[in-house]
Formats: C-alpha cells, structure tokens, sequence
C-alpha cells in the first residue's frame, strides 16, 4: 500500500528529472547568463554551500508561519461562526471580505510597519490575511450547508443551539476546515516573506532580498526552493493530520485528486 | 380530551405563504392516537404528512387548532417524542453506539447507564457486533436499524416514523417490517408511522388514517382487524385483500398524473 | 530645436538605456540631451526602457536586453564577482552624496550614539561593513540592529520604528529639508568610508568591442547634458518633469531643490562630468572586499578581485 | 426580485461607509501621515484628479488581464482533458502541477524579461501563470467525478469516445469550469500588475511603482482602489456570463454564498 | 441457438478479483427470453444482477460462457440492447426531447425524423407538455418515465431494465407499472427486468427467474400464468398469492440478516 503510493510518484519524478536535465542543458548552452537563470546543479551547490545560514532562515520563516496559520485559524473559525450562524452578519461581512480578498496586500505595508514595526507581528498579520479567506470561507459554507433535517433532528430532541452546533455542525464543517486550511497552508509562505519585506532582520525573504542585492542569483532560487518545499510540506503535513483527526472521513474522491492548492 | 390518548389532533390547519398566495398544507386535521397503539397515515406524495409530524414534533406550529400529547396541549411539544425522519441521519463522525447514545447526550443523561441502556438494546436487536463501526460501513438496512434504535432509545413512549422504510429494498423492507414490530411490541410504545405503501400499512398497524392530497383532509379512517402478532400471510387472508383494494383505489383517485 | 541639425539624413543608430529607477534627478543630464535633441545629433535614437523593478540593469545589459545601464560602483563590483562582467563607463556624481541620517530630536549627536541603535537598510552586502566602520571609526562598538526595510525608510524614520537610515541627500535629504523635517546627517564619505561613485553608466564587454564609436557619441550628448544640467540646474528640472511626466514629478518644486543639489555634484570645479579615478576605484572595492561584502553566485564570500577592468573613462569626451 | 438582491447588500454597504468614516476620523486625528495612509476623501480626490492617466492605465492592464485569462483559459482546459483521460498524464504532470503553484511567480521576472522584453507577452504568460490552475484543477475534477453510471449509459448505446467526451464529460464539467474561472478571474489582474513589475511603459502596476517613488500615496491607493474594482467585475462578469450559458444549473446553494474568489 | 429467442446464455460465469482473492459473482447462469416476452430477474442484494446485465449489454465480458442476442454469440453487444439503469441518469443540461434524443443522436441518425419520432411517443405516454423543461423540474417518477422512453427510443426490440421503479415510492410505482406494461405492449418488446419487489414482478412478468445470493445460480424459473393484459386485481387471485408466498420464501432464505 504505502509501496504502491509512492510508486504512483514514479512518472512525476521522471518528468521533473526530464525537465530538469533540460534547463541544465539550456544553461550550459549559453543562451542566458547564469544570472538571470542558474543552473540546477548551481543552485544545489548553492543549497550546499549556504546550508547553514539557509536553515536559520527557513525556522524563522517556518515559525512566523506557524504562528500566523494559529491564528488565521482562530480568526477564520470565530468569522465562519459568525457568518454560518446569523444571516445579518452574513450580509454585512461577506461582501466586504470578498472585497478584501481583491486588494493587493503589499500595498498595505507601510502601514504595517507603521502599525506593527518589524518583529514578528506584521509577518503574522499578513500571513493571517492570506489564510484566514479559505479557512473562513469553507467553514462558513460548510457551517450552512449541514443537511437542515439533520438539524431538524436535533431540535425534534429539543436540543439547545449551542448542542446543535458542537454536535453537529462543526464535526460536519471539519472537512471542508481541513480543506481551508490545506489551501490556507498553501498560501501561508508567501504571507510570511511578503511579511518580511515590509521590515525584518531575517527569515527566508531577507535572505532573498539581501541575495538579489549582492546579485547571487543561485542563492537567491536556492531560497525560492525552499520555500517551495515548505509550501509542500505543510500541505503534506495538514493532509496528514486531517487523516488522523477524521478517521470517519474518507475522501470522495479517493486516489485521485487532492484538494487542490490555490495560487500563492 | 381522553387521557388514555398518547396524541389528540382537533382541527389542525396549517398553511403556508409563498409569494402572494397562501398554500392551505393541512386542512382541519383530527386524529387520535390510543396509547400503545401503531397508527399509520397514508396519503398521496406531497399532501402535508410530515408537515403534521412537524408540528406534532414541535418543530413547527399549526395555523390554527389543537394538538396535545398525553393529554397536555400547552407545553412545548419537542422532546416529547421520538421523530424519526425518512433518511436515517446518522451522524457520520460517531459510531454506531455513539450515534444511538445521542438521545441521552441531548438529554445530559449520566453517560455510563445510557451506555449500558444502549448496548443492551444493541444486542436485542442484532447491532452489537456493529456498535463500533462508523455509518459509512453499513447497509441501508442496517442503518435503518440504528436510526430506529436511537429514536426508541430517546423517547421509547411514543414514536413518530416518517417513511423509515420508504428507501430500502423490497426484501430488506420485508425483514425491516418484522424487526420493528418487535421492537414496538417490545417497548409498548404508541406509534404514528407514514408510509406510502398500503401493505405496509396493513401489516404494521392498529388504524390507518388515509389522507386526500394537498390541502390534506382525512379521507377515511381504517381499523384494522387482523390478528395480533402479524405476520405476512395475514396479508393473503380475505379481509386484508378486501381492505388493500379499497385503500387503493382511495388512494389511486388521489394520486396526480 | 531637435533632430539632426547638421549632415543632412543620417543613419539613425538605436541605443536603449535601461533605469535603475523612475525618473528621478540623477537622470537629467539624459532627459536634458534627448530634449535638446543632442542624442540625434549624434546619430542616436536613444530609448529610456520603461523601470523594471524585478530585474537590474546590469542583467539587462548582461544578456544584450540594454546597450547600457545605470548601475553603480558596488553594483559592478558585486556583478564582476557574480560572474556577470559589466563595465563603468561613466560616473554620474564625483563624490558619495549618500549619509547615515537620525531624527535631530533622537538625542543621537555622534555616529558612535548609534550603538545599539535600530538601523533600517535596504539588504546590500555592504551595507554593514559601512555603518560598522562608521560608528568605529567614532569610537563605537559597531553593535546595531539591521532591520531590512522595503517601504520609505523615512516615514519609518518618522514613525520612530527606527531610529537612523540611509538616504541620498540629493533626494529625501532635500525632501526632509522641505517638508520641515529636522535630521541629524553623517555623511557617508566623511566618516572614514572611502568615497565612491553612485550612480554610475554602465555597458557590457561585448558593447565596447563591438561598438565603440557607438559608445563615444551616446556618452558625448549624455555629458553635454549633464554640463548643461551643471550650470542651468533649473531650466534642466523642468525638461526633466517635462519628459518625465506628472505622475513621476508630482511636486516641480521639489525637483528643482533636488537638482540644484545634484548640479554641484556632476563635476568638480573645473574638472569635466563623468571621469573615474583609479584611487577612487581602488579604495571603496578593497573595502568592500576586505568587510566580507561581496560574494560570488552562490553566496560564499569572494576575497579577490581584479578591479582595472571594471570601469574605463575611454568612451567620454576627450578632456581638454 | 431585482431590487430584493440590491437591498441584500444593505448591511455590507453600512458597515462599509462606517469603516470608511472610522478611517477618515483615524487619518485625521494625526495618527499616521498621509504619506502613510492617505484619507479616503484624498484618495477620491486622487481618483478624481488623475482619472485620465488613471483610465488609460486601466484599459492597459485590463487588456493584458482579459487576454491573459483567454490564454489561461485555453491552455487550462487543454490541460484539464490532458489530466481527466489519462491517468498516465494525471500521474506525471499532476504533482509538478502542485509544486509549480508553490513557486513565488515573481522569481521569473528577470526570466521573463530576456525572453519577452517589454510587450504584452510577459504579462499574458502571467496572468496565465496565475490563472490556469484552478481552472485546470476544477475541470479536471469534474472530468473525473462525471457519474460512472452514465459513462456506462453511453457506452451501452455504443457510443465513441469522443461522444462521450463531447455529449457527457464536457457539460458536465462547465460548473466546475464556471467556478475555477471565477476564482481565476480574482487572481487575474494581480497577475496583470505582477507582469508589469517585470517592465512595462504603462498599467496600473507601473502606475503605482511610480506613484510610490514619487510618495504620492493618494495616487498609489487610488490605484489599488482600481485594482480591486477590476477584480471585482471580472467577478461577477463571470458569474454573469455563467447565468446565461447554464440555463440548467441551478447553483446547490442559492442566494447564500456565492463561489469564494481566492487569495491574490 | 433457437433463433426464436431474443436472448440466449448458456453457462455464463463472472468472478472478479479483489486483491489476492477471486470473488465469484456468477456461478453458470442459462437463461432464455422470448421474443416479446417479458422475463424477470429477482434475487438478493448484491447477488449478481446488475453484473448479469453488464455482461448483456456489451459493457462487460463473461468468465466464461456464451451470450447469443438474436441467435449471434459473436458481435459485439454494445448497441444491441436499450439498457437502463437504477437512476433515470437524465443529462441535466438536456431538455427533456433532447434527453429522450440521445439515442439517435449517438447513432448519427437524421435529426428531424428522430425528433418527430420522439415527439410522437412523448405525446403518447404523457410528457409532451415537459418536452422543453430541464430534468431538474420533474418529480422522480417523471424523471423515470423520460428515462424509459429514452431507451426505446434507442431500441424498441429489446430492453434491459435494471430496477427502475425501485426508487419511487410505492403509490407512483403502481401507476408506472401499468405505464410500462402499456409501453411493452405498444412495441412488443422482450424485456429483461430486475426487482426485488415479488408482487412487482409477477404483475409484470411472463417468466421469472430466482437467483440465488452470489454467486448467483437459478434457483427456480417460474412461467406466470396470469391473464394478460395483467391488471393490478390479478394479484389477489389465489394463483397469484400462492406464487407470491412461494416466492417470498424463497427469497427471503438467501436474504442476508
Ligand atoms: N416551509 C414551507 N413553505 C412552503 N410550503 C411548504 C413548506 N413545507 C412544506 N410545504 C409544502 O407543503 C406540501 C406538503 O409537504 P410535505 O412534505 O408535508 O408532504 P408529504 O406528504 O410529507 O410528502 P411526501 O410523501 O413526498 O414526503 C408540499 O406541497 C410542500 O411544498
Ligand atoms: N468490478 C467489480 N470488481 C469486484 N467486484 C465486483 C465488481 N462489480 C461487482 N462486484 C461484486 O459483485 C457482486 C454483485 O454485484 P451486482 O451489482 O451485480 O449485484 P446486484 O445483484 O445488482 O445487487 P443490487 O440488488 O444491490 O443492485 C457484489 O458483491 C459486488 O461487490
Ligand atoms: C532612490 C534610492 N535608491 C536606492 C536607495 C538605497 N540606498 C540608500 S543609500 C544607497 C547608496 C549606496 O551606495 C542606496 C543604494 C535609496 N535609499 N534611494
Ligand atoms: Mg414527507
Ligand atoms: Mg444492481
């Protein structure tokens, strides 16, 4: 079983060494300089040779990440309850929260550093406006959309609101939370690093920057690569504890596609 | 009205608005239900059953006219009865024990004499071996099974069943039928059951209330006579062929194109 | 005015300039030249590529997307050690006018007061070597903290979310000037930091061999420009908020404090616009070499350089 | 029942006009400069102001958005059929799909510039970039979730392949595809002002980098203000064109949410 | 093969395989249909109908065996029935005339003489007024009714109806029953049919084979020799009541718990 499933990665890993190889070739050819485009091999000598400043980085950013998916998730599930229990919020919040979603968050940090300076606050601001959407979202839809006989159920049973919601209505909203959140992880990254330029002493955006800066341009997509990896990793590891937590949950789609990420 | 009644209806009406109009749903509406007694109501798709069970559940509450339970026509009627709804509504994310212990969670009952409660329950009626499975594992027959216990297992006095066996197979239906008259028979509970089914009907209850389509009235009332326990060759005997063929061409007049 | 006044029809030679910047101050001299139509005189068709923020000049000019670029003297050296050989054709301000600046209010008087102090930079490689030896050279310690700042150090400065940056005087130091705003200013070149050009022209090795006559002409109307931007700073801001446009130069005003202080700068008295010293081109690099701030592609710091072929003062006009 | 679905919007409206009056007062009260945050009265006197350079830079980005998304579109759907017929293809592209989304695009800027140069192109490849994903992701899904039943209807009466494609799998995926276009659309003139910020003459991006590094802050949110609102009609545009090309789909939740757009 | 027979099969097996195990689904299956006849499948859940009807209708191939529509073992047999599954699989997006025009158009026939076919029997059998209505609007048994139509209309000569009526509920089946037997009659089709409903089947049928739980073998065919036309009161005849007893019996042997 667990053999079978990697195995079913075996023509991904082919393709992406293909393609690999080809951009080794393409480099080497001449056609652009090393930098503008490195190398892969450069780039993993870059990896190498940079671990070490490279891992410090990746904590920090990892754990501004960490703490800002905590609390998009606190702030996504208080705004889902808000929305999936009373219609005038409803109305009130979700058009200006999809409003929200179309503003160009860069454009909010000076204000961020105004508000926040350059400690770790901003960052978990901004990754908290990238993640709480989805989380908020799904759960809010999930949180309305529980079968109203299921509900009718309970209230036959003269069960309080608040029975109803913790005996229903959010174990019935934990996939599409799941959901939420594996878009939500997905996002979080890029939240960080656009946190850390707003004003940071570290983390795996001022890496890149001060890289771009010192145009060492195989250091700075030795960054770009592990911030891709974490971006994987934490939608592997949400996966991973969505399984654990919903035993009862099986996929409907099982094998064949997971949720998908959205755009970072 | 006569406290020997499990549910006393007088003149219950129930309209609703849609737009402009005003759909009249129930149209005057009295029945009674003898304590311990099965009574089924029968009637075209759509003419108001579970719309009579709402407000016989409490979930809803009639345009006008009385309903009382026990005799009492003033206290709010939810939890007073056991609603059972057409698809079995299990909650997915609890086991099949967990799912029949709802009842006394939403009551607050002290959990370890519900659970006992339960499993004897669960052995009786042929559950035990699945009391740690989650729905998703089961048959629609089983389901049914643990739908049905958890509803006795709320309110065993008095039970309202809406079609719960209106989605399972014609075989399945067959064994179902037997099981909950056991189960009726075990709890002496007074029963209000829909189905669409006329043999059904004869096979399970007491009385049988034939209701016209939309807005319901009460078109004929059944009693009926045969013997106690039944069983399906009762069905065969002269007088339950005589009652099958009236209800339906009753209720054939009924049905819409 | 424009055109090519003299020779009659001329084959007209395409030349692309890339910007490290929006039009901004240190550009007159070629927003003055393209105005007066002294690039056509030359021959040249010059165009301004649009600021691209995601790329530097140099790679433009690297990989043949520019003729020439406006880098700056680290710019070049960090390129050369990245392994992306560009050359400094031109010098565009003699002296560093760039300065370590605080809030007069912050109770900071000396450089050595900003020990310990909260420093906004920009994330250059030099960056720290240069504040540290600042404050040493004062009799500091050199212990501050580097926050990398991405939006405007001075409404940082303002807000008191750090306490010193640095800025070019030519620019926000004028700026703050105007807006009233009191600054306590250690400027970079007198505070024991070899000076050093910023900005400067650049091009690439194949530019030079291929087209050098090509080179000569741009750099000749671009230096008639800046003479011309050095003695009529006034006249030179408005071709420049001309060309540049309303949305670049909301505030005229602002442009002509600004370039009235860049003007001093093009050229020593006496001296013509655009010459690079060997000294100049020894000390800064050696610097920057010896403080650990510069690094080859992957990162790793790099100890030696061969700095001569860096820059080259062959495509100006011959001094008289 | 039109004027019921305008008057559903009255409660988002208030809290909207409440938080712009909150912003103003806070402005003005000193708290932060203009120069940070600009006033909303500033801003609309900003939109005002600079409407004609405004309007030109937006029928700018709104081209190179439109046509972006027609490319997203095409190539989207392409890949789709690609990924919901071949489970060979599903396999081998699918994970490098996923990956490729956890790449911060803005890293092939420079890339993009020596292959492009300053054209339209480097922003359609963007916009692209940006968009096709969830519409690949969403049709593909819907390729595969087509009920097998029906499939096996089809293919008792004989029919081909390409019939079953044309006269099942297809429409029945155009919900879904509806759904990841509108999320597309939400992501699309990010995607516009991202590529302009690999260089361009004009735009709204290019407005705003000028905007900035002339501190005039009106004209940089009167920019975003634009930004948002592109979104937004792209948005219901969207829907729009939805309503009338699937007479026959009924969304499963109407009058309550609509499709949530996703992060930018 | 007779050629008199619409369908032959002779010693027809299916087993699957599920990991290391094989399951046997069908164990020698020989069974017959008429021309014009209508036969009946009745078995248990899961016993292996639905698998039988895959192997017919060309969307699957036997173990072992021989299936011989018209006499001819060796084309293929995609196409050569009008197959229906359980659900009425009604294309949302199709009106209803488009749905019921499917048939046609996968076999690239004229447009306009399918259409004023399809016109013809929507009249006929009752849906004219919903032939541009989306499948959304209709109740299920109209839904069931467009679906039926939809296979004649693919081929008339020989159906395979896979439960269609089991999900209606139990006065509208009654009214499609008759609906059917009416279609069968009007173009003299040979049905195969499945149902898990007795009383269904012997109203329907003119044979009736009894499958065993899986693997599925036959375990009775029983010819019903009811009066034709069959109407709904020659159930209650004694033959009748006797075969359905029989049946029950039967069946309810090889239900599982
Ligand atoms: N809340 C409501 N608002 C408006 N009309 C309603 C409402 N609830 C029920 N109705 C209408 O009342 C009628 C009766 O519905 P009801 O569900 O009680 O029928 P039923 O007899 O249970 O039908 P079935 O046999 O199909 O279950 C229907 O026509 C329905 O449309
Ligand atoms: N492709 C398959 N692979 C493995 N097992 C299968 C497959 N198809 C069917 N089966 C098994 O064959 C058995 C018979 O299935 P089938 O659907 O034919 O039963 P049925 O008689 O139609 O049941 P029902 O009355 O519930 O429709 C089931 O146990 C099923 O699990
Ligand atoms: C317009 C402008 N460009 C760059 C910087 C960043 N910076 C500050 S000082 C300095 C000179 C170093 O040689 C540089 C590049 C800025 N502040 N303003
Ligand atoms: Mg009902
Ligand atoms: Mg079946």
């Amino acid at each position: 079983m667990k053999l079978r499933r990697i195995a079913a990665f075996g023509p991904a890993f082919v393709v992406a060494l293909a393609l690999l190889a080809l951009w080794e070739v393409y480099v080497r050819s001449g056609i652009v300089t090393q930098s503008v485009l490195p190398s892969p091999l450069a780039v993993v000598q870059a990896l190498v040779d940079r671990s070490d400043a490279l891992f410090a980085e990746t904590v920090q950013t990892l754990l501004e990440t960490l703490l800002g998916i905590v609390v998009a998730t606190v702030l996504g599930l208080l705004l889902a309850l808000a929305l999936g229990l009373s219609s005038l919020v409803r109305q009130a919040l979700y058009p200006l929260l999809v409003v929200s979603q179309t503003v160009p968050l860069v454009a909010l940090a000076p204000l961020l550093l105004i508000w926040f300076g350059y400690d770790i606050q901003p960052k978990i601001v901004l990754v908290t406006l990238y993640c709480f959407f989805p989380i908020t979202v799904a759960c809010a839809d999930a949180l309305l959309s529980v079968d109203p006989d299921l509900i009718r159920l309970l209230q036959s049973m003269r069960a309080s609101n608040w029975q109803i919601l913790w005996m229903v209505r959010l174990p019935a909203a934990l996939p599409a939370f799941f959901s939420g959140l594996r878009i939500a992880a997905t996002y979080s990254v890029t939240g960080a690093i656009v946190g850390e330029y707003v004003g940071a002493e570290r983390g795996l955006g001022i890496y890149m920057v001060k890289a771009v800066n010192a145009h060492a341009t195989a250091a700075v997509f030795a960054a770009i690569v592990i911030t891709s990896l974490l971006s994987l990793f934490l939608f592997v590891l949400v996966s991973f504890i969505e399984r654990l937590a919903l035993p009862w949950h099986q996929r409907t789609l099982p094998g064949k596609f997971g949720q998908q990420p959205e755009r970072a | 009205m006569n406290p020997g009644y499990k549910l006393s209806l007088r003149g219950v009406t129930r309209s609703f608005r849609s737009g402009k109009r005003t759909v009249e749903v129930l149209s005057s509406i009295d029945m009674d239900v003898r304590k311990g007694a099965f009574v089924t109501l029968i009637g075209p798709s759509g003419c108001g059953k579970s719309t009579l069970f709402n407000i016989i559940a409490g979930l809803d509450v009639p345009s006008s006219g009385t309903v009382a339970i026990d005799g009492d026509a003033e206290s709010p009627r939810a939890g007073r009865s056991g609603y059972m709804l057409q698809q079995p509504l299990l909650l997915p994310w609890r086991t099949v024990e967990e799912n029949i212990l709802l009842g006394p969670e939403v009551r607050r009952e002290a959990r370890q004499q519900a659970r006992e409660e339960a499993r004897e329950l669960m052995k009786r009626f042929g559950l035990a071996e699945f009391a740690q499975q989650y729905p998703a594992t089961l048959s629609g027959g089983m389901k049914q099974r643990v739908a049905l216990l958890r509803t006795v297992l709320f309110n065993r006095s008095f039970l309202l069943l809406d079609e719960p066996l209106g989605a399972l197979d014609a075989l399945t239906r067959l064994s179902l039928q037997m099981w909950l008259l056991d189960l009726w028979q075990s709890f002496q509970s007074s029963v209000l059951f829909i189905t669409h089914d006329v043999r059904e009907a004869l096979l399970l209850s007491d009385r049988i209330y034939v209701l016209s389509a939309r807005p319901a009235r009460i078109l004929r009332v059944v009693d009926v006579d045969l013997p106690r326990p039944r069983r399906q060759e009762h069905l065969a005997e002269a007088r339950a062929l005589q009652l099958e063929r009236e209800l339906l061409s009753l209720l054939l007049k009924e049905q819409p194109v | 005015q424009r055109g090519n006044t003299q020779g009659g029809p001329q084959e007209m030679v395409k030349v692309t300039l890339a910007p490290d910047w929006t039009p901004n101050t240190n550009y007159t001299g070629v927003y003055v030249a393209q105005k007066q139509g002294w690039y056509h005189e030359q021959g040249i068709d010059l165009q301004i590529l649009p600021y691209s923020p995601n790329t530097t000049p140099d790679t433009l000019v690297v990989n043949n997307k520019a003729d020439i670029g406006i880098s700056s003297m680290e710019g070049v050296v960090a390129d050369a050690a990245a392994g992306q050989p560009v050359t400094s054709i031109a010098a565009i301000f003699q002296h560093n006018t760039s300065e370590l600046v605080a809030l007069a209010d912050s109770g900071i008087k000396r450089p050595r007061d900003l020990d310990g102090k909260i420093y906004g930079g920009f994330g250059a490689p030099y960056e720290e070597a240069v504040v540290r030896e600042i404050i040493k050279k004062d009799g500091g310690k050199g212990d501050f903290k580097n926050v990398i700042v991405n939006t405007n150090v001075m409404d940082a400065l303002k807000q008191k979310k750090i306490d010193f940056a640095w800025i070019f005087e030519g620019v926000d130091g004028v700026r703050a000037d105007r807006e009233g705003l009191k600054l306590i200013r250690f400027p970079i070149k007198d505070h024991g930091i070899p000076d050093y050009y910023t900005p400067t022209f650049i091009t690439s090795p194949r530019q030079m061999k291929e087209k050098p006559d090509v080179l000569r002409k741009f750099m000749a109307a671009t230096a008639k420009g800046y003479e011309y931007a050095r003695e009529h700073p006034e006249d030179a801001a408005k071709m420049l908020i001309e060309l540049g446009g309303k949305d670049a130069f909301p505030d005229p005003d602002f442009v002509i404090a600004s370039q009235k202080y860049q003007s001093q700068y093009y050229a020593d008295p006496g001296q013509p616009w655009g010459w690079q010293e060997p000294k100049v081109w020894l000390g800064y690099p050696r610097f920057m070499l010896q403080a650990g701030a510069v690094m080859d592609a992957s990162g790793k710091p790099v100890k030696r350089l061969e700095i001569n072929t860096l820059y080259t003062n062959d495509f100006l006009p011959p001094k008289k």
